[in-house]
């Protein structure tokens, strides 16, 4: 690499990762601050004296300051505690079953040609197109009738109707990259099945674990059914607990430690993710 | 082992025709070559041999079975694609074992088999690299294994030696030969290559836009071409033409035209007279004399030295390229006047409207 | 591209699972399952916007046509908060995209040593929208914002507040493009690492400039998951609700108040089910309408290819 | 004394409440389980609060007590979702101990619609003293009413404060639209009237000379655009900062900023002005609501009464046990005389504040506190909030007429009590 | 337009060696063909001229300029790749295009190159499809307009003609040398085809293991190949090699093994006499005849009809493969025994330790 392309490109990830993090920063940082220094004004660029509180607040415990001022534990601990051992259930279930579902749906409207394929993939994109505020109250109706209210079974079959034509419309764009193997793979003898399984698969491995992060990550972060399914139950999920602290009584100090803490799986999913995208050259 | 029929073939890519009403038959066993020029609809043809592409309308026969709806691997066939396509993902020896992963035989026999077919196109040592770390020759060599690695109904082989060394390219080609005559299988091979058509067909199909102009020996192939195209396309150099019109006189047929008038001998001399007529003589029968004998008046253009032969390239007397085989090291100025013979019963006759070969009362 | 048979439709079906029964095996029970979960509502909400509910006073649904339909359109407000999501949405696509794709770009140039910043640069989108309105709410306002604090600390007083009615919807668009752009960059970014390095060859061959190399060499095979994205992510801004409420609230006063936020007050402030099942299906309309319109002036021709 | 709080259906009760010290809630209702076997179920939801309950009840979800405010409690009781608390074997007894200005705001037609969870004066002016004495003023001249105040922060302005006041301004629901309603009622006017709901807001009255003061200030240029978009949160952030001198807020709060470990440097200067005047601010209040849910059995309806005479009311010992407590704890006042006027109440509160003579202050200011009957006791009461809170916004922010908003607030209660037959 | 050297230059790919201590010189103006087995670094080489390659070590200058570190940009170069490149989403015509959009050219001569340049390589008529529609054939052609459509420094054309029939290729050779003459540019050219190699080239060289074995003209190269790799990879069918000793006797010069003995004559005649040797002789230098006079005894094994001459491949004394070429329909039983006579003058000796030619008295 020439020396300017190397400057541009230091230049550039400077600029990205300030872009990425600096809004994340603004609020974490609260975290490790006092309701007091939030409240400074003008607005302190960094916390001063940062201490660990909230993070123990959250989960129950109460925290003698150096100084001696005790913060005491948040009531939302138990739904915080509760909600990230749901946030999990929900979120690796859903991506199970959408990578699961998604990739042969991908695979046949990237690669094959078929009568009908333009209709039935209008039929999905129906689906993500529907706004879920217009049809919440029906839609909270028919729960109610199911007695799916409150039950992680529920918030799952509703998040997957978020996920899978989500991830399917994006797979459709990778697969159709993918070189023309299936002619090869065809003439090896292998089945439909076989070519999806054992060929396209493998080969557009990387591909599919980024779709199944998406996947992930969209149920992680699934709030507008959360708060209407599962919000005063046991099935509830980490951003409907955290929320406990925007609303009502803000705690600004404690919604950026949760926050921070829900931060966590998706970052250590994209760490073990990003060497399989480098992988990925190789092909 | 099958024998394949294909019954009025068509298929049009938007409207165009890359292959038109064609018919033809691979007996069982035989090894068929097809040459054509580039586009002329080959490589479609293969693919809906091997059931990749659908004809827009006739049948692929399998052994009388049609197959035209079934699967490729329902049809069990091995191919080699033009472009040498391999998985980018796998290594040359898993690149390979896809082909034998439905075959039922032991890992033993399958390593056995691969051994054999990577020793046979000379990729052994390469066999952990991955296609794109592969030469193009290389590539193609084991796009090759892959398809020899198999004993399959029909082999498909699309321009498997294009990108090989003469050298390696014959031993392959001999490799092919044998291997296709000792299991027995119906082989369709493509080639540009004049020598491989005719070294390794039984017969040779030849194709020009999407037809099948002629199918045959090589030997009649080459002696016999029944077309215009035929004759032009096969043999390097190419047929020289002389235009003309066929007269009879004293129960002789003579071609005649501005710079020469000669007697037709041997098959053709029983046709009839013709206004416009081509006569067709290869290059190397004829020979070359110094200028002022009776004979066809040429001017040199330029001299091709091949090493063991050198070509004579001339302008005729009606401004066509003549070309005429001599030996090596020949060699006479640019521009320089000369004559050339040839034996009336080597040419053949064509009519130019049809662009066929004219009729005469012998079999033909 | 892939199958010969592409551009002419094979004539014939084959014996085995013809693609369109292997398609159907595949896609049916997935559409099956959106149909119940998702159509049931949407036929209650469809019943709904043909009837005037109450609830106060004893539950009553009085059949009333189209009427909800007609009143939406005499609606200001309506009118107001469609101009909003329009604008919200289009600056979201174009800044979702433009940002992901500069983001694709660098997380591709990284030399291997570097590689990890990739999972640092996804994070953004491991961001719930709600936690992005958070962040973006506090990182914007005069009072606690980036603005004030920068100011200070070159010595002035003065407070700068983001969150202002003259640009809030674009403030918001960044934020939003801010939480999906990662997703997009690495969608392109899978899709630029299985374009072929020669066409590279090919592109310094031809002495093409980098733009003009990044417009014929990596573009092009970018093009129909950037499709896909205007798509996906013109729905995803249509129906934001969550991180806008979180961030302003459809503040200051009315500025950021999107068809979303005004269907919300409908159907749960004033409990005006039949007004709001009318509202949204111009909404879905809306929604569907602008993806239409992407797919035909767009999507077909990337589809051809 | 002769309440019997055992339950007897062997079913569960569902209380639901929102994100308030839940720790707190829990504690208590984990007593009252173990106490008497219970089987009471709490759980917090978080969210827009009011309209995910609505959802609830709409759907006649599992669901037997909640928190409500009373213009909540209103709508619930329009859509027939709510058990009235006189309907309690001892409701009397409870309407009797509350003070009339709230049993008045917590009743519909007669019906007292829930149990004293809290009451707390809104719009309660505070002062952060620092800057006002700083600026050579003695607390003597601390404004006493709208237009002292409005006066003042200009003086102040001109002494250098660059930011006198803040106002109660921001985005929430119960922003912009209650600074108006209550600045109208301290200033003794009314938006509609209490019993038949007309409106009553007037051009040239309290109305009126509300929006001429709102408008000159936001024309002054002293309030930062940014108070439109606070939440809670950010709104009482930015009074905890010291940036402001003036401002109204939670009653309760005044525990908030006098605290060391919430607010630095505001702690221990913020007191409130004197109600002597007029009144501040308005009724905060929520009520433990129990629903009118379908299906349930009697003996579990039984259980749900029980349950919340105990916790709203009285426990085994006569004691307002979780009323004390939360005053204690978290200075939340409460709707019954008995808690308000005791000792405890007086010692409890004082620690919270500047110094411990302002209690009289906040009692003073809070018995006069008034509520806006006339348009939240009405099912259309957050239809019309909302409507209001937009429209204040429009009217400074795009400089409406006020008269002209005046008068479409006018037409607007006229449209809402047609439109819903009142 | 540039003479391009390449000084010592060697490409290893984890540790193996594609190119090897790669030094030579295309003149400036000069066609040199490149030729040699798949996998010998023939790509890997053209790679680096054109700089999308760097060398591990080495230089390449152009014009006596360095440019090793410069970027592809900077050498103006049009390639042709091996694998016919073309960008997949455009069509033909913009696929040339853009090897003129740098050009500063006006719109209307872009236009006129890219006719001219579609003409010269018969694509005119698909020149709106994209590359996925155009047969393997159409697609080099293609990318060989793309190429010639420039006027470049040099152009490096890897194996653009691989995929062409014998009719094609003939013409398009012809067109290359033509354009290369006419804008006097250096060239220089991938090929396995023997006749194009001998034909198209000023220079041959000829590379193995990514060493170069020989560089000369194609006279040269046939004539008088200095190693013996050489000798057996150039000329169809390849040189015949004999095995056996130098002997000198009456100051003369003999091959010696056991069935033959024959004196050395021509340019070998001063050799040393050395113990192992190999004799090589190209195969339509030999004649055959009936067995039993005094020359060498063979076997026939097989013989191939090429239509203008045929093939008889036999085996020899010491049971190597001989081929000897006589003239068409030249026929005898397989295992018949049959001799063959050469001109010892035109033969070639070898010395099979260092595999290279025998040293002689006079000028080699
Ligand atoms: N990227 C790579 N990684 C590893 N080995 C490589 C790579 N590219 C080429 N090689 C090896 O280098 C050698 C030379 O390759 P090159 O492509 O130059 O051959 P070539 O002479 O062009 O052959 P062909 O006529 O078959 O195209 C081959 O053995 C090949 O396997
Ligand atoms: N997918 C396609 N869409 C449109 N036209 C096509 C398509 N595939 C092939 N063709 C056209 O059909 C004709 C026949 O193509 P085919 O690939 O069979 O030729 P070929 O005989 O194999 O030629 P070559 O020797 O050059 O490989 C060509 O003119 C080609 O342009
Ligand atoms: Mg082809
Ligand atoms: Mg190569």
């Amino acid at each position: 690499m020439s020396r300017r392309a190397a400057f541009w490109l230091v230049l550039a990830v400077v600029v990205a990762v300030i872009w990425t993090f600096l809004p994340m920063y603004w609020t974490v940082k609260y975290a490790f601050m006092t309701k007091t220094e939030i409240a400074r004004f003008p607005p302190m660029l960094y916390p001063h004296a940062p201490n660990l509180a909230s993070f123990f607040n959250i989960f129950g415990f109460d925290y003698t300051a150096d100084n001696g001022t005790v913060y005491k534990a948040s009531g939302q601990a138990r739904q915080i505690i509760l909600g990230i051992r749901n946030s999990v259930l929900v979120a690796v279930i859903v991506t199970a079953v959408t990578t699961l579902v998604v990739v042969p749906l991908a695979y046949v409207f990237a690669r094959l040609e078929f009568p009908f394929k333009g209709k039935l993939l209008a039929a999905i994109l129906l689906s993500v197109s529907l706004p879920p505020v217009s049809t919440l109250i029906p839609f909270y109706t028919l729960y109610v009738q199911l007695g799916l209210t409150g039950t992680l079974i529920g918030l799952i079959i509703v998040t997957l109707t978020i996920t899978i034509p989500i991830v399917a419309w994006m797979l459709i764009g990778f697969f159709r990259n993918l070189p023309p193997v299936e002619l090869l793979a065809r003439v090896d003898g292998f089945s439909r099945f076989y070519v999806l399984t054992r060929i396209i698969v493998p080969m557009a491995r990387s591909g599919i674990l980024v779709a199944a992060v998406i996947a992930f990550l969209f149920s992680w972060n699934e709030y507008v059914y959360a708060q209407i399914l599962v919000t005063g139950s046991n099935a509830v999920t980490l951003p409907a607990a955290m929320s406990g602290f925007l609303f009502q009584v803000p705690e600004p100090s404690q919604l950026a430690a949760s926050l921070l803490l829900s931060l966590l799986p998706p970052f250590v999913i994209a760490f073990f993710l990003q060497k399989h995208i480098a992988e990925m050259h190789l092909a | 082992m099958a024998r394949i029929e294909l019954r009025n073939i068509v298929r049009t890519f938007g409207g165009q025709h890359a292959v038109q009403n064609l018919d033809m038959t691979i007996e069982d066993g035989e090894l068929l070559v097809l040459l054509g020029p580039s586009g002329c609809g080959k490589s479609t043809t293969m693919n809906m041999i091997a059931g990749l592409d659908s004809p827009t309308s006739g049948q692929i026969l399998f052994d009388g079975v049609d197959v035209t709806q079934r699967s490729p691997h329902e049809r069990n066939i091995a191919m080699v694609f033009q472009s040498s396509l391999l998985y980018p993902h796998l290594s040359a020896r898993d690149n390979i074992y896809m082909s034998l992963k439905r075959s039922g035989l032991s890992k033993q026999q399958i390593e056995a088999r691969i051994a054999h077919a990577a020793e046979t196109v000379d990729v052994t040592r390469l066999l952990d690299k991955r296609p794109s770390q592969l030469s193009g020759g290389e590539r193609q060599r084991v796009a090759t294994a892959k398809a020899i690695v198999r004993e399959p109904a029909g082999f498909l082989l699309d321009e498997p030696l294009s990108a090989l060394d003469a050298a390696l390219r014959l031993s392959l080609r001999a490799e092919l030969v044998n291997l296709q005559k000792r299991i027995r299988t119906t082989m369709i091979f493509v080639t540009h290559d004049q020598i491989e058509a005719m070294t390794m067909g039984d017969r040779i199909g030849v194709m020009r836009q999407g037809r099948l102009e002629q199918i045959g020996t090589p030997t009649d192939i080459y002696n016999r071409p029944e077309t215009l195209f035929v004759a032009g396309f096969v043999g390097t150099p190419p047929m020289n033409f002389l235009k003309g019109s066929l007269e009879q006189t004293d129960g002789k047929l003579w071609l005649v035209n501005p710079s020469i008038r000669m007697e037709i001998k041997g098959e053709f001399a029983s046709a009839k007279p013709m206004k416009n007529v081509v006569l067709g003589i290869r290059p190397h029968l004829m020979r070359l004399s110094e200028a002022g004998s009776s004979a066809l008046p040429l001017t040199v253009y330029a001299i091709e030295q091949l090493g063991n032969e050198a070509i004579v390239i001339c302008d005729g007397p009606a401004g066509e390229k003549i070309r005429v085989v001599t030996q090596a090291g020949f060699t006479a100025p640019i521009g320089a006047r000369l004559d050339a013979n040839f034996d009336s019963a080597a040419a053949r006759l064509y009519d130019p409207a049809t662009e066929r070969v004219v009729a005469t009362d012998g079999a033909n | 591209m892939a199958h010969p048979d592409n551009s002419a439709p094979a004539p014939h079906r084959r014996t085995e699972v013809s693609n369109l029964s292997f398609a159907l095996i595949i896609s049916i029970p997935v559409l099956v399952f959106l149909l119940i979960v998702v159509a049931y509502p949407l036929a209650y909400a469809f019943y709904l916007s043909f009837n005037e509910i109450r609830f106060f006073g004893g539950y009553s649904a009085d059949w009333v046509g189209l009427t909800n339909y007609a009143n939406v359109l005499y609606d200001p407000s309506f009118w107001s908060s469609l101009g909003r999501t329009l604008r919200f949405t289009v600056e979201t696509v174009i800044l979702t995209l433009a940002i992901g794709l500069g983001l694709a770009l660098i997380l591709k140039h990284l030399p291997p040593g570097w590689r990890w910043l990739r999972a640092l640069i996804i994070l953004p989108w491991a961001v719930s929208p709600y936690g992005a309105g958070i962040f973006f709410a506090y990182l914007g306002r005069g009072q606690t914002g980036i603005g004030t604090s920068v100011a200070a600390a070159l010595g002035s007083d003065q407070t700068f507040n983001l969150i202002s009615a003259n640009f809030v919807m674009e403030y918001l668009a960044l934020g939003a493009a801010w939480n999906m752009a990662p997703l997009v960059a690495f969608f392109l970014l899978a899709n630029m690492l299985t374009t072929p390095p020669r066409l590279y060859d090919l592109a310094k061959i031809d002495q093409m400039s980098h733009f003009e190399t990044f417009w014929h060499v990596t573009l092009p095979p970018l093009r129909f998951t950037i499709f896909v994205f205007s798509c996906i992510t013109t729905v995803l801004a249509m129906k934001t609700f969550d991180y806008i409420f979180t961030e302003t609230q459809g503040g200051p006063g009315s500025a950021s108040a999107v068809l979303t936020y005004t269907l919300y007050k409908i159907s749960f402030v004033n409990l005006d089910l039949g007004y709001g099942a009318a509202m949204s299906f111009f909404l879905l309309a809306v929604i569907l309408g602008s993806t239409g319109i992407l797919y035909f002036i767009w999507g077909r021709k990337e589809e051809r290819q | 004394q002769s309440v019997d709080f055992k339950p007897t259906s062997g079913e569960t009760v569902y209380f639901r409440g929102w994100q308030f010290r839940t720790d707190v809630v829990q504690q208590n209702v984990d007593l009252y389980n173990k106490t008497f076997g219970g089987k009471v179920d709490y759980a917090t939801v978080t969210g827009d609060y009011p309209a995910v309950m609505e959802k609830a009840l709409i759907a006649n979800e599992n669901l037997d007590v909640l928190y409500a405010n009373p213009s909540s409690a209103v709508r619930y009781n329009g859509g027939g979702w709510v058990l009235p608390a006189s309907e309690l074997p001892n409701g009397e007894e409870i309407a009797n101990g509350l003070y009339p200005n709230i049993r008045d705001a917590w009743s519909v037609d007669g019906k007292l619609l829930g149990l004293s969870y809290f009451v707390s004066t809104r719009g309660c002016l505070e002062v952060f003293t620092k800057p006002f004495l700083a600026a050579g003023f003695t607390e003597e001249q601390l404004p006493t009413t709208w237009d002292e105040l409005y006066d003042m922060v200009y003086v102040l302005k001109d002494k250098g404060v660059a930011t006198p006041f803040l106002p109660h301004w921001f985005g929430e629901y119960f922003g912009i639209s209650w600074a108006f309603v209550f600045e109208v009622m301290n200033r003794g006017g009314e938006v509609a009237d209490a019993k038949t709901h007309e409106p009553k807001l007037t051009v040239d009255g309290p109305a009126g000379k509300t929006l001429a003061a709102w408008k000159k200030l936001w024309k002054s240029g002293l309030v930062p655009e940014e108070v439109f978009s606070y939440n809670e949160a950010g709104y009482i952030d930015a009074f905890r900062s010291g940036r402001y001198v003036f401002s109204p807020q939670q009653i309760y709060d005044l525990k908030t900023f006098n605290d060391k470990a919430q607010s630095g440097d505001v702690a221990g200067h913020v007191t409130l002005l004197s109600g002597k005047n007029q009144s501040w601010g308005l009724i905060d209040s929520a009520l433990y609501v129990m629903t009118a849910r379908k299906g349930r059995s009697e003996a579990l309806t039984d259980d749900v009464k029980k349950f919340v005479n105990w916790y709203g009311y009285k426990d085994q010992d006569g004691k307002f046990f979780v009323a004390d407590r939360w005053l204690k704890e978290n200075m939340l006042f409460s709707g019954y005389k008995e808690v308000m006027e005791s000792p405890q109440a007086r010692e409890a509160v004082s620690t919270s504040l500047m110094r411990p003579e302002d209690y009289d202050r906040v009692l003073e200011v809070y018995s006069k506190t008034p509520y806006p009957k006339g348009i939240w006791n009405v099912v259309w009461s957050e239809e019309f909030n909302f409507w209001l809170r937009e429209k204040l916004f429009a009217f400074l922010q795009q400089d409406l007429e006020a008269e002209a908003v005046i008068n479409e607030a006018n037409e607007k209660i006229v449209e809402l009590n047609k439109r819903y037959k009142i």
